[in-house]
């Protein structure tokens, strides 16, 4: 390994292959545009191969650009083949572009860090009053918002009321009184609707019933009626108890 | 007035005027020596920089030996700036301002029993705030709680001429202000037949 | 050169120097407006500062249409303190941040592309903890891919009024290197109008 310019190479210096290759290539001291492809591409392969006898671990990436090299090297030197596309020399102008725009970023950020920097070379004021930025809320609200929520707090808060229209009922007393008087005038069972008026109809008929069953169970607790029924929902039949 | 500005131009004064400025605290001439070096240019870059700035946005000071930049006293008022933000009243808010309108003078807890919720303090710091209520006086009760009351501000604010012409119960119920969902829920019902029960939901928000 | 002090020290002057020392961000046009009023009178308030403070130990600049002052970038030397390596970035940083800005706004597959090599995620979040880049919306192609662009602190931070200060970024741009390869390829095929656009110079061997 006699190099004349030898790259004393730290493998994990490289931020990968174009990174390496933009290295070797400015070692050829020429502007990119007029870089030698072949000579970058024999720098690239010994110094991949000085990687191996070093028995340096080249990360995969770094062995497929030197396979690809290698190739762009051969086809580069043997007689052209019009059907190969992209030709060799395209190839080569794309690398030699991308070698060119990697490196104009590599400057351009070099530039850049150089420049003065604020909190590096230039301060801005240490010790800044402060500006103050006074919040002041302007509320809103409409009249109507105003009289639509007391109409809802007065509707919600007036006590609870249940208005049951007048309408014609028979009390749980006329009923008790009208089914003992009746029950001591029968003999047999009768059913509950025969203890009901004649002329009962409607909702008071409904009311008559109601209460009428209610006495009849009253009465049976008392001991003066007996009640009786075959099966659920049969007529309901009673009888008086002698005494 | 102020010395010629080429006085200041020399490296001496352009140095203490930068690390003054920079410096997060007033720093004593030999803070200032420490940066900037030679002791004797710097009394000197310090008198001519009071004198530049005299009468301009910024000034320099001395206070107890010390040396700092402040912006001109006189100028405080525009380091402040108002936002107005325009901001809608929520729910408590507007029905607590409700209730006060209605039922003035009235104490906090007086509002609460109206409300049936608890109402938070920061809902009356909002309607002060607003400009819409006051403070009026004392309820002589135990505890002498205050007692709240609507401001003018309020009545121009709602487009009234006085307290009377907020719409009384019957006229709200006659605009259907009288918590609609209900009635409309009472007619729903009494047309299906069902008992004539005014139902009042009380759930809150 | 400098208009006469008299034309500052008025009060628009005084208050625009006042709210821009006390700030504790650069401040836009639109900010100062909102503190100190009147628009015109501003932006030649602001021209009129600048102007005085030229030269000076501390300067008014301008960064992405945001104002602030800072002390003069020669004086470095007196100012500079032990936190340089506060916010060395590594060389993948310097790279990323500078494609960023002279190509924004850019994919993270457009700055691998150029870098030959993928980023580390660990890249981007730096640059984007410091202040400097910002995802700005997705390429429309397959994939959506976000872009990222530099932000105002990064003007700010680099000392530029805007990306046109860029160093270098004319020339870069009328040599095509700002172009993608696929672009400048074809760039370069038509005007050599062949392959024989590379001389593969091989006799130096």
């Amino acid at each position: 390994m006699t190099d004349p310019a030898p790259l004393t190479i730290d493998i994990d210096g490289w931020e990968g292959p174009l990174d390496l290759l933009l290295a070797l290539a400015r070692s050829q001291k020429v502007d990119l545009r007029q870089l030698s492809i072949l000579q970058l591409v024999d720098q690239y392969l010994t110094y991949v191969n000085e990687a191996r006898e070093l028995k340096l671990e080249l990360a995969a990436d770094y062995l497929v650009m030197a396979a690809w090299l290698a190739y762009l090297k051969s086809a580069l030197l043997l007689p052209r083949d019009p059907e190969i596309e992209p030709s060799p020399e395209e190839m080569a102008l794309r690398l030699q572009l991308r070698l060119e725009r990697l490196s104009a970023m590599r400057e351009a950020g070099a530039r850049l860090v150089a420049r003065d920097r604020l909190g590096r070379d230039v301060f801005t004021r240490g010790a800044p009053e402060g500006l103050k930025t006074v919040r002041k809320s302007r509320w809103q609200a409409e009249i109507y918002d105003l009289i639509a929520a007391y109409g809802q707090i007065s509707a919600r808060t007036r006590p609870v009321m249940h208005i049951v229209a007048v309408r014609p009922v028979m009390t749980l007393e006329d009923a008790i009184h009208r089914v003992s008087e009746l029950i001591g005038q029968r003999i047999d069972w009768s059913t509950i609707e025969s203890f009901l008026p004649e002329d009962a109809s409607g909702s008071y008929r409904k009311s008559a019933l109601a209460s009428s069953f209610v006495a009849a169970l009253e009465l049976a607790k008392q001991g003066r009626v007996e009640i009786r029924q075959k099966s659920p929902f049969a007529p309901l039949y009673l009888r008086g108890i002698e005494a | 007035m102020t010395p010629p500005d080429e006085a200041l131009v020399d490296e001496v004064g352009r140095a203490v005027e930068a690390v003054l400025f920079a410096a997060e605290q007033p720093l004593t001439l030999a803070d200032l020596r420490a940066y900037v070096g030679d002791e004797a240019d710097i009394a000197a870059a310090l008198a001519a920089l009071t004198d530049h700035y005299a009468g301009r946005g910024v000034e320099l000071v001395e206070r107890g030996g010390r040396w700092h930049f402040q912006t001109a006293p006189d100028l405080a008022n525009f380091l402040r700036r108002d936002r107005e933000d325009s901001r809608k009243l929520s729910r408590a808010g507007i029905e607590t301002l409700a209730i006060i309108a209605y039922h003035e003078p009235v104490t906090r807890a007086e509002i609460e029993a109206i409300r049936g919720v608890q109402i938070s303090k920061g809902t009356l710091d909002v309607l002060m705030e607003a400009g819409w209520i006051r403070p009026a006086g004392r309820r002589e009760v135990p505890g002498r709680p205050l007692m709240y009351a609507t401001t003018p501000e309020f009545l121009s604010h709602f487009g009234l001429a006085s307290r009377r012409d907020l719409p009384g119960i019957d006229d709200l119920r006659a605009a259907g202000l009288l918590d609609p969902v209900d009635l409309a829920f009472e007619a729903a019902h009494s047309e299906a037949g069902g008992p004539e029960a005014v139902e009042t939901a009380d759930e809150d928000d």
